[in-house]
Order: C-alpha cells, then structure tokens, then sequence
C-alpha cells in the first residue's frame, strides 16, 4: 500500500463513499519511508482549526457580541476588521514573555501546554467527513469524553503555578466544574451511544444516515432524545467554561481567572485552546444528536436533496455548519445571560442536570428495548 | 526591544517591511487595560460602549495588566494610588505604552494647587506617550489620543528608541484634525 | 430665643426636642442656637457627650436614630477643634438639631459615639484624618481617606503640605 | 442587630432574616487567606479595596481601604469663592453631577436666603431627574457587568449616551457640567429642548422594559442577587444609609418627599420600596429594583415638569444670582436627594470672605459603604461582588 | 418539588426572553442609526439598530455652546483680568502693559468698538489643567474669552498644552515696556517738575 500512495491519493475524492477513504489513503501515505501520511492526518484537523479559530472564533465572536450590542465590532482592520485576529495573534507572538518571579516556572510554561494538547487531542477521533477521520478508533466516543479531563490538569498547572490567588482561584473553581460536569456530560452522551449502540464515532454517523435527512439523528430518533442533548449542550457550556458558566475566568470577580498571568504567546495558546475546546464539544453533540456528516435534507419523491447533498466534501461542509452553529448559540447565550455563582453552578450540575441525564439515560434503555 | 538594539543600526529593506508588519499588528490590536480612577474612566467606559465603540479599532479592555498594551490612565491619581500606578505599570509586558487621559492625570487638572493629595501629573511617575486634554475628555478626544499613539507606534523600528520615533513622527507631523477634517469632507461630497 | 418673631414649624420642633435634652443634661450643654439654617446646642461638658447621644437615640420622644453628617472644624482663634453632628429622627418625628462639640487644638479629645450610630465610625475616622483630634473609645481610630504615613492634618488650616510622599514630590 | 462573630466558626455562610444571624453553611475552618481586592479590580467601581480574609470562597472578613481617590475636595473649597466650588462638587459624583449641583446651589441659597425664579426651579428639577436615569442606568449596568452580563451595560450606556446629549445640549458639557449656579442657571435651556426631553420619555420606556426582561427578570441574575446581602432597616437607619440602599431595605424615606426642596412638592411621584413580593426586602435584588422603578418615576417627573412649566419670556437664567456671594455668618446643613442618596452639604461662613470657612460633602456612598464590612462577612467571593454592585459607590464621592 | 420544577421552568423562559431580545437586537443589526444630533427634529425617529458612530469619519454634531478648548480671541482682549482671578484653579496666566497715550491707535479696538488700554504680552492657557467649566468666559466683558467645540487636541508633549495667546513677541514686549516706563518716567519727572514748580511758585508767593 506504500508504494502506490500518491496515486491513492487522488482516488479517494472520487470514489467518496467508502469509509474513511481519504484517511486511510493518507495514512498508508509514505514517503523516504517516513508517514508523512499520519503526520498530515493529525495536522489537518489541526491546521483547520487552527484556521477557524483565527477567522471565525475570535472574529466571528467579537462581530456577533458587538451586533447584539448596537455596535460595529472590529471595522478599520483589514475591511470589516477581516484581518482584526490576525493581527492579535502576531501581536501577542511579539509581546514579552514575562514568568512571574514568584511563579512555579515548570508548571507555569507546561500549563498553557497540556490545555493546547488536551483540547485538540480530541480532535483526532472526530469524523469529519464520511471519507476522512483522524483515528478511526471503535472507542471514538469515550476517547473524546476522556481526553477533554486532561485539560483539568493543563487548568490547575496553569493556576496554581501563576502562584496568584486569582489564578488559583479561577484553577480550581474550572476543576470542581468541569470535574462535576463531566458526569451529566458523560451520561447524556451514553444515551446516544446507546441509541448508536456503538461508541465509534463513525458508525455513530452512518447509523443516522438515510433517505429522509433530519428524520434520521438521533434527536429524533426517541420521543426523549432531546433530553440528553439538552444537558450535554448546558454541560458542554461548563466543560468549555462559557457563559453562563464562566465563572474560572469570571473578569468581575477573578479579575481573568486561571491565566490572570498569562502574557503574549502563552496567553495566545490558551486563548486558542479555548476556542478550539468550543468547536471540540459543538462538534460532538451535532455527531451524536444532529448526523454529523450527514445532510438534514430529505428525499422528496423525485427530487433527492439528500443524496445530493451527501459525500465527503458535503460531509465536511455540514458537520463545520453544524458545529458553527452550536458555537453562534454559545456565543448568544454568552451575551445574553450573566454568570452563575459557583454553588449554583454545583447546584445545577449534582441536583438538575444529573438526575435529569439519569433520567434520560433509564428512558432511552426503555425504548431502545421496546421500541415499537 | 532588548537584544536587537545594539546590533542593527543600519535599516535594510527587509527590516523595514518587517517593522511595517509588526508595528501594523501592534497599533491593530492595542488593548488597554481597563483602569479606571475617576470620571475620567466613565468615559473611557462610554468610549468602549456602543456609541463610540473602541472595538472598531481593535482596542479592547482587559482586567490584567499582563495581557495589555496600553494603560489608559483615566482619572485623578493620588499619593495613594501612586506606588499601585507604578506596580501596574511594571506588570505589563513591553512594549508597552500609556495614555494619560483626563487634566488630572496630565498635570493634577483641577487639583494642582490646593490638592495636597493629588499627584500632579502621572508623569512624575511612569513615562507617558500621549497626552489627552480635557475633563473630562469627549470619546472623540481619547479615540484620537488612541490614534496618535497608533502613529507613534507605526514609527517605530526595530533599534530605534521611542524618543527617535517621536522625533520622526514630528518630523513627518501630520496634523489629525486635518486628516478628519479631510476625511469628513470627503464623506460629506 | 427671640420673642415675637416669627419661627417656622420646624425650628418650633427643634426647640422642643432640645427642651427635652436641656432638662435631662442641664448645664452640661448650652442654650440652643435658633438660627434657621441648622439650630444647634454645644456641649459643654463633652465628657458626656456619650451620655448626651445614647439619650438622644433612646429616648421616646426624641428618637433621633439618624446621623446626617458629622463634619470636624478647625478653629484657630479659639486654639479648639470641633465636630459637628447633625441629627434627625427618620421617619418618626419630624425635630432635626445639630450638635457641636469642641475641644483642645492640640492632643485634645471627644469622646466616640460610634457605638450609638455605625454612621459615626467612618465619619469620626475622617475627623481625625483631616484634623487630628482624637476619639476616645472609637473602635479603631487610624487614618482612612490619607495614607497611614501622611504627615500632618490637612484641613486644619495652618496645614503645610509634604514635600515629598515616598520619594514623589508633592506640591506643583 | 446580632453581631457574629465568624473567627471562632471556620468557614460559614451566613445571612440574615429580620434581625437575626442565620447560618446557611458551615464548612471546616481550612487555612485562612487575605486576598486584596482591588484597588485595580474590574468590580470595584473605581479603586476601592477590599482586604478579605477567606476561607475558600467564604468570606470571614472584609475590610474596606480607601482614599485611593481623595483629591481634596474640602481644601479646595475651602480656597475658592462660592461660585468657584459648583465644577468641584460635579467632580464629587461624577455620574450626577447635576444633582450634585443642585444640593450646593440649594444650601448655598438656604444660607443667602434668596428667592429662585420659578422656571429655574423647573430646569433644574428635569436636569437632575434626566441626571438620576443617567446614573441608575450606569448603576444599573455595571451590575450587570458585576454578575457577567455585558450586554445590558452596553444598551444602558446606548442610552446615557442621548441623556448625556441632552444634557451637553444644554450645559455644554457631557459630565461635569457647571450648570446649576447659586442662585440660577448659567443658561436657559435651548429653544427645543422640551420637546426633545418628552420625545426622550417616549424613546425611553420602551427601552427600560426591555432592560427589565433582559436583565431584571432574568431568573440567573434573581437567583444571583435574590436573598443576598440583606440589611434590615433599622441597621441601616442607624448607619446612615439613604437614597435607594435605605429604600430598598424598606424605609420610605426620601428627601424629595421627606425634606422637600424646590419644587418637589408639587410634583406626583411615587417613592418605590419593594413590598417583598418579588424579593426579600433588604437584598441586594430590592436595592436592584428600587433603581429600576425610580428611574419610571423620574420620567414621570420630567414629564410632569415640562408641562407645568414657565414660560421663557422674559426670562433670565440668571437675575438672582447675586453679583458677590457672601453669606451672613452662620452655619447650614443643606442635601438634596441624590441618586446614590443623601448629598448633604455643611458650609460655615464668616460673613467677611466670599469663600466658605468649611465646606464638607456628606456623601451618600461613603456612608453606604461604612456597612460594607458588615454585609460582607460570611459571604461568597461572587456574593461580595454582587453586594458592592448594590451598593452603587463613587469613589470620587466616597473619598472625595 | 413544584417549586424545583417551577424553578426550571422560571429559569428556562427567562432565558429565552433575554435571549429572544439579543437575537432581535442581532437581527437588527443590518440598519444604522444615522449622525443626527439632539438639535435635529428626526433625532428619535431614526431607526432602531446599530448606533455606532465612526468617529474620525462620523461625528456627532457638538453643540454650540459646548465647552472644550479654551480660546482667546487676543484682538477682542482688553487685558481686564477678570477671567484670571475668575478661574478657580488659575489655569491663566496674564501679564499686561498698559498702553501709551500715543500708541492707543496702535492698539486698536475690540469689534464692538472699546478702546483697549493695555497690551497683552502674556495671555497662557494651561489647557492641560483646564476643567472647563466655564466661569472665565461667562465673566469676560468682551466675549473674547470662549470655549471652542473642539475637543480632539491630544499631544506628545504636555509642554505644547500651554498655549499662548499673547499679542506682543517677547522683545515688543520689552520695548513697550521700555517706552511706557520712559513714559512714566517722564510724567513722574514732570510731576516732581510741576511740584517743584509749584513749590517755588509758593515760595515765590510768600
């Protein structure tokens, strides 16, 4: 299979449907008898996040924000302010790079480090097309929900080694939450799952694949479905630190939370960590709930909008639309509601959202068993 | 800028059109910190909000002296306050620049003579790049002390102070009154 | 008390509030000043002025549960400082009366009724910032609006302003 | 009111019902930890700081420091003529200076004993009510910032904004205005400016309903401030609260009723107190709600001023104002209802200077905050935040 | 547990309200409330949508009487001094020399036609401690002393906030000085002359 990779390489966009096709090509993918194949699969998912962070995350928030607000947003920038994120990233990459004094400096530098990892790591299992995912792992699923826990750690490293309160406040106000959320989080999606019966996050998409669109996610799958997906999304909220549960950044209270000390590249890294987690979870729940890959679109007699509208490169174009629009409700609800206190934050994770997902959970096994 | 300064002296092209990048991205993404003293700083608040909306340029505030540019000192500052100026002003990270909004942090305003607790200009205690008259100043008048330290940024380089940048900024001294004035016309026709 | 003028409503009501005071106190306060700007009465002997203030909160018909303002004098011709406590009873009765009490320029004291209006805490902090009279029985009595290491008492008014505060020159 | 003391207790939250302490939560006493707040903190208004003691997000103590913005106000008057101290006093509470204005000009005049003609009382009755939206509009919003919801604060300053216009239209200035003098005005008010007022009032209700729902009603900022804070009225009479704080615990008590100045009286307005339906009398929700009705109330003023208003003919803003103050020797104790409460002003005159003996503000938020140690104790960090947001400090008027 | 469920319910319809107005406010958006100032008659019937102004290429019209930078009109000055002992914060600096008989013409009038009788060598603003407030120009005689609308005058230099408005250079300055102390002089000569005159003129007399 190395040999002939490059001519692989091109067969993939058109023959579509066999899965994960582009991938696999890639992977197979060698060149000098290095797998450069395997480097570029990780680094795709990467690069285009890497992209939409700068373009739409930072940009596409401060534009929203500001026409929910009466305001113009970024405008003299670049036309519109285009190029407004850009130009925050080259300069904070000048900026100086100052580590506290009194800062643990190991875990201070490795902070920033593991949030970056943690939030992009999971990544690798998300299937963006039906023809291209990172790893193809039959654990897909447990492996996003797993991995996100390591930005706990890259959190609390950031916070405590600022060695200021504020950080160390924010640090481990992030850990209790996104600790406890986890649960209701972890819950709701086992609901999917079990809808799926499988945790590979492909067949996951392709069990809600059909000829009649929307009708086939799993949103609609029970009269209950929409239960889970209502807790994952508000515990996906915590997990990602967004409003209303911002409250480890909380700027009235904690000043900036866990990277009060953060100055210039680090800051960047984290910024983008955040903004990359944001996509991470909307991602998930439109695999999980909304089809993913899968076009919403129905056959209508004749007129077959659905299998038009599906293949690799659709595939791709809606699973990012539907992922943009999870972010656009985070962004909204960001601007619209304020915070929550940290009891309550609990009080919502242990007393409403988890007996809810427990819920949902023993409802969905009911009618996974006696579906009519 | 640190090491660079010694070694480069002479500006070739490459240097230059570097300078232009990164001095671009600078003055695109100034952030203040969001300091606020006195009355002052409800303007300063107005000129984030909707109306005036500094975001246009870039510019927004941020509660951490690490993570901003710019210190927009907005208001009366006192004795007591002073030594806390200063501190805030050591926690950001260079290159950094400050804005002395407002008659009192220019000179005291309208306590410099019996104002016994007043500091007379912040001045006295960290340099300031631009000054903004007024008391308070209109938006208008802080988004153009915003500008004028956009110009001085856009004139620094590479191995240049920032003294040298001024005198080259006065040098090619273009009046900004003018350029509205100008611009406005030309949007009026 | 001027016979024969006229005197408003109010200044009548003060005049019976501190009827009620005068007979309790005597001679430790003086006679009210009916002037109708802020009638007021001075305490001469200020070291009841505690007493004079818990009777004036507690009693029936005076109720005065509300301090207004607590303003610290300097008095240079007198060699004396002063406060000034404006009272009136809120929502109960309608009396307002000032009250001044005044002592020695230097190291002189008044005795604190912080421990009868939590007004007064703060406001007798100022006092002593501002002018330095000392406030006997005040909970903690340090400097609040100057920093702790201010030299002098600025609104006295032979104040002479600090050259220099940390190494930062004061005046102009 | 039951002290408590919290040293002995480890880590307890507590609140308070009538007159009692209430324990709500007691958790072990871990390690205790003095966090500064401030002065630079974004929730602190300005530069107020606050030294807590913690015990995890539990407050045992928090002790308020401040004079990071005392500029000297009573020295300065203290060396300039009558007329000269109004720009001053703007700069005391800098976010009503028109009612600041109008509390000097009014003890001033008590203490000349000068008749005000009558349309000048009017103007000055609209420009401080426009004043006061202004300001419970920033307080408003900036409790909303407090409690994380940014946007609110930005359709209040959208709205300031037009007050301030207005207000610049007729003073000259945005914020500091210089247009209430002793005895007079320094202006009439421009030909139109009625009329746009009115107009105002019609853009403005609207938009006070939208506030509400986006805001007030929004069952994350009742859950965050409901309950929270709670100062019973007796407490806060003995220390001295007034304005909204003292309202919101329940005490009808304002000064254009009480005390009534100018030409209060003959207006019809409502003096809001939260009657405990849609929060616990006292909260930091009530101080929130009190702001809130005032500022329709306010609107009911100007409504009521410009249609009872003098004609302007043959009118001079400033025939009364007399050509060199200088007061009879005495004392006075003049205040005026402010936004944040009561701005009360005690001048001393020798009756030979045209510049006061002694000029001292009383101001409203020094002594609403002289409770803040109280309230704060045994408080969560984001409980503390809410309750200084209540509260609705200056610090120019608070150190002044 | 009706009041859990009522609280669900509370917190979920709060939410969509609010969240119902952003929407709407994000909708909105597409229109843009024009630059009218309050003196305009159409200024609340401008469409509801984003207010931001641009503001080097957008203004908001200031009004006439708006009181920013302080400025003398130095030909109207008749070097009265009401204005520097006016400025509660004496942010104005003056110096005057009072005019030669024979130099009035020189001098020349204000625009409404008063006679100045003094030079006005040194006429500095501090604008940089100016608060505007405005009680120097309401007590100026000749309404020469104004605030101008302008606002937006930032500088590099706090030096350059002191502006100078005298209408003599330093060195006329000093030769009007020169020639009114000679002036005086003379007339104080002619005086003790007159005197002495006078004087003998008595001694003569008796």
């Amino acid at each position: 299979m190395s040999t002939t990779a490059l001519s692989q390489f091109s067969i993939p966009l058109l023959m579509g449907n066999s899965l994960n096709a582009w991938s696999d090509a890639l992977a197979g993918f060698y060149l000098f008898g290095l797998p450069l194949g395997l480097v570029i699969i990780a680094a795709i998912p990467l690069v285009f996040i890497a992209l939409y962070s700068l373009t739409y995350g930072v940009y596409g928030e401060r534009k929203i924000s500001a026409f929910m607000q009466d305001r113009l947003g970024p405008m003299e920038v670049g036309k519109w302010g285009i190029l407004q994120t850009i130009a925050d990233i080259l300069k904070l990459l000048q900026k100086e790079d100052i580590v506290p004094a009194s800062a643990d400096k190991f875990l201070f530098v490795v902070g920033p480090g593991i949030l970056f990892v943690g939030s992009f790591l999971a990544f690798a299992v998300l299937p963006f097309s039906p023809a291209f995912i990172g790893a193809s792992l039959n654990v897909g699923l447990f492996f996003a929900i797993g991995i996100v826990a390591i930005e706990v750690v890259g959190i609390l490293a950031a916070g405590w080694g600022s060695n200021n309160k504020w950080s160390l406040y924010g640090a481990v106000r992030s850990v209790a939450q996104i600790v406890s959320y986890e649960i209701p989080a972890a819950i709701a999606l086992l609901c999917g799952a079990m809808m799926a019966g499988t945790l590979d996050m492909q067949k996951i998409n392709i069990l809600q694949s059909g000829s009649y669109g929307f009708a086939h996610f799993f949103l609609f799958h029970s009269p209950i479905a929409w239960l889970p997906f209502l807790i994952y999304f508000i515990a996906s909220l915590a997990e990602v630190n967004r409003a209303p549960f911002d409250i480890p950044e909380a700027e009235s209270e904690l000043v900036a939370g866990y990277f009060t000390e953060y100055t210039g590249m680090k800051f960047a890294v984290i910024f983008l960590a955040e903004y990359g987690s944001m996509f991470m979870v909307s991602a998930i729940i439109s695999i999980v709930f909304l089809g993913g890959w899968n076009s919403p679109l129905p056959n209508l007699g004749g007129v077959a909008l659905n299998d038009w509208t599906n293949g690799p490169v659709w595939g791709a174009l809606w699973i990012i639309s539907k992922g943009f629009f999870f972010i656009f409700v985070q962004m909204w609800l960001r601007w619209t509601l304020p915070r929550l206190r940290v009891d309550q934050l609990m009080y919502l994770c242990w007393k409403v959202l988890t007996p809810f997902a427990f819920i949902s959970f023993v409802l969905t096994a009911i009618w996974e068993v006696y579906r009519p | 800028m640190g090491l660079l300064d010694a070694g480069i002296t002479k500006h070739n092209m490459l240097v230059t059109s570097v300078d232009n990048v990164l001095n671009w991205a600078r003055l695109s993404s100034l952030w203040p910190m969001g300091f606020g003293l006195a009355c002052c700083a409800i303007e300063m608040m107005a000129t984030n909000a909707s109306n005036y909306d500094l975001e246009r340029f870039g510019i927004f505030p941020r509660s951490s002296p690490r993570q901003s540019d710019l210190m927009i000192v907005a208001g009366t500052v006192t004795m007591k306050m002073a030594e806390r100026v200063v501190r805030l002003y050591e926690q950001m990270p260079e290159p950094r620049y400050v804005l002395s909004m407002g008659s009192c942090s220019n000179c005291g305003g309208p306590y410099w003579e019996h104002g016994y607790h007043v500091l007379k200009g912040v001045d006295r205690i960290i340099p300031v790049d631009v000054y903004v008259p007024g008391c308070p100043p209109r938006p208008e008048s802080l988004i153009g002390g915003l500008m004028k330290i956009q110009e001085l940024i856009r004139m620094e380089q590479i191995g240049i102070s920032r003294a040298d940048a001024l005198k080259k900024l006065a040098e090619k001294s273009v009046d900004p009154r003018i350029i509205i004035e100008r611009e406005r016309t030309v949007v009026g026709a | 008390m001027e016979e024969g003028k006229v005197i408003s409503q109010s200044l009548q009501e003060s005049a019976a509030a501190y009827s009620i005071i005068h007979e309790k106190f005597g001679s430790a306060i003086s006679a009210l000043d009916a002037n109708e700007t802020m009638p007021f009465f001075e305490v001469i002997d200020t070291s009841q002025w505690t007493e004079i203030a818990l009777f004036m909160r507690d009693h029936p018909k005076l109720k005065f549960n509300y301090m207004a303002c607590l303003t610290g004098v300097d008095y240079p011709a007198e060699e004396k400082l002063g406060i000034i406590c404006n009272f009136e009873s809120l929502a109960l009765f309608n009396h307002k009366l000032a009250v001044k009490v005044k002592c020695a320029r230097d190291g002189g004291s008044i005795p604190s009724v912080a421990c009868v209006w939590h007004t007064a805490n703060w406001h007798e902090r100022e006092a002593y910032d501002m002018f330095g009279m000392l406030f006997t029985g005040h909970p903690e009595l340090k400097r609040i609006l100057c920093p702790d290491d201010w030299v002098g008492y600025p609104l006295r008014k032979d104040y002479k302003v600090q050259d220099q505060y940390h190494g930062i020159k004061v005046p102009y | 009111m039951q002290e408590l003391d919290t040293a002995g207790l480890g880590s307890v939250r507590v609140t308070r019902q009538s007159d009692t302490v209430v324990i709500l939560e007691k958790d072990l006493a871990t390690e205790q930890m003095v966090l500064a707040m401030g002065p630079q903190h974004p929730s602190t208004h300005g530069v107020l700081k606050l030294e807590c003691l913690t015990d995890g997000e539990v407050i045992t103590q928090a002790e308020p420091y401040l004079g990071y913005l005392h500029r000297c106000f009573e020295k300065c008057c203290e060396n300039v003529d009558y007329p000269a101290v109004v720009p001053y006093t703007d700069r005391l509470d800098y976010l009503a200076g028109m009612n600041s204005e109008f509390a000097y000009a009014i003890t001033v005049e008590k203490l000349l004993d000068i008749e005000i003609p009558r349309r000048v009382e009017f103007i000055r009755v609209i420009v401080a009510e426009l004043n006061r939206i202004a300001s419970h509009l920033v307080a408003i919003g900036t409790y909303g910032i407090d409690l994380g919801a940014f946007t609110p604060f930005l359709f209040c300053f959208r709205d300031r904004e037009i007050i301030l216009g207005l207000l610049e239209w007729a003073s000259g200035a945005r914020m500091l205005y210089n247009y209430i003098w002793v005895g007079g005005l320094a202006y009439d008010v421009p030909a139109d400016f009625l009329k746009r007022v009115k107009e105002f009032v019609d853009y403005f209700r609207p938009k006070t309903v939208e506030l509400c729902e986006l805001l007030t009603k929004n069952e994350i900022f009742v859950k965050r401030t409901l309950g929270i804070g709670i100062m019973p009225a007796d407490v806060a009479i003995n220390y001295g609260w007034s304005g909204p704080m003292l309202r919101g615990s329940g005490v009808k008590w304002d000064l254009r009723r009480n005390d009534p100045y100018s030409i209060y009286p003959e207006l019809d307005f409502k003096v809001p107190v939260p009657d405990g339906k849609d929060s616990v009398i006292g909260d930091c929700l009530s101080r929130h709600l009190v702001r809130a009705w005032e500022m329709d109330e306010s609107l009911k003023i100007i409504e009521q001023c410009i249609d009872k208003m003098p004609s302007a003919e043959g009118f001079n803003s400033r025939s009364a104002i007399p050509k060199r103050i200088r007061p009879k020797a005495g004392e006075v104790y003049g205040r005026a209802e402010n936004p944040r409460g009561e701005l009360g002003f005690y001048i001393e005159s020798d009756g030979k200077s045209t510049k006061p003996l002694r000029c001292k503000a009383r101001s409203s938020c020094f002594v609403n905050l002289s409770a803040m140690k109280d309230l704060s104790m045994g408080q969560l960090i984001p409980d503390l935040v809410a309750i200084i947001g209540s509260i609705d400090i200056v610090l120019g008027e608070v150190d002044r | 547990m009706s009041e859990y469920f009522g609280n669900i319910k509370t917190g979920a319809v709060t939410i969509a309200t609010g969240m119902g107005i952003t929407l709407k406010h994000f909708f909105n958006a597409i229109h843009r409330k024009g630059d009218a100032g309050l003196d305009d008659v159409d200024y609340f019937r401008q469409v509801d949508g984003l207010c931001t102004l641009q503001y080097p290429r957008e203004v908001i019209p200031t009004p006439a009487n708006a009181r920013y930078r302080l400025y003398n009109k130095i030909e109207d000055c008749i070097g009265c001094g009401q204005c520097v002992r006016a400025c509660p914060i004496s942010c104005i600096e003056m110096e005057t020399i009072k005019v030669a008989p024979d130099d009035l013409a020189v001098c020349g009038k204000t625009s409404d036609g008063q006679q100045k009788k003094f030079w006005v060598p040194v006429f500095d603003i501090d604008v940089a401690k100016c608060m505007t407030c405005g009680i120097c120009t309401t007590v100026c005689p000749t309404e020469c002393l104004y605030h101008t609308p302008v606002a937006d005058f930032s500088e590099f230099d706090r030096s350059n906030m002191l502006y100078h408005f005298g209408n003599l250079t330093r060195l006329e300055a000093e030769a009007k000085r020169r020639k009114l102390a000679e002036i005086q002089a003379k007339a104080l000569a002619d005086k003790e002359k007159k005197a002495a005159e006078a004087k003998l003129e008595k001694k003569d007399g008796e």
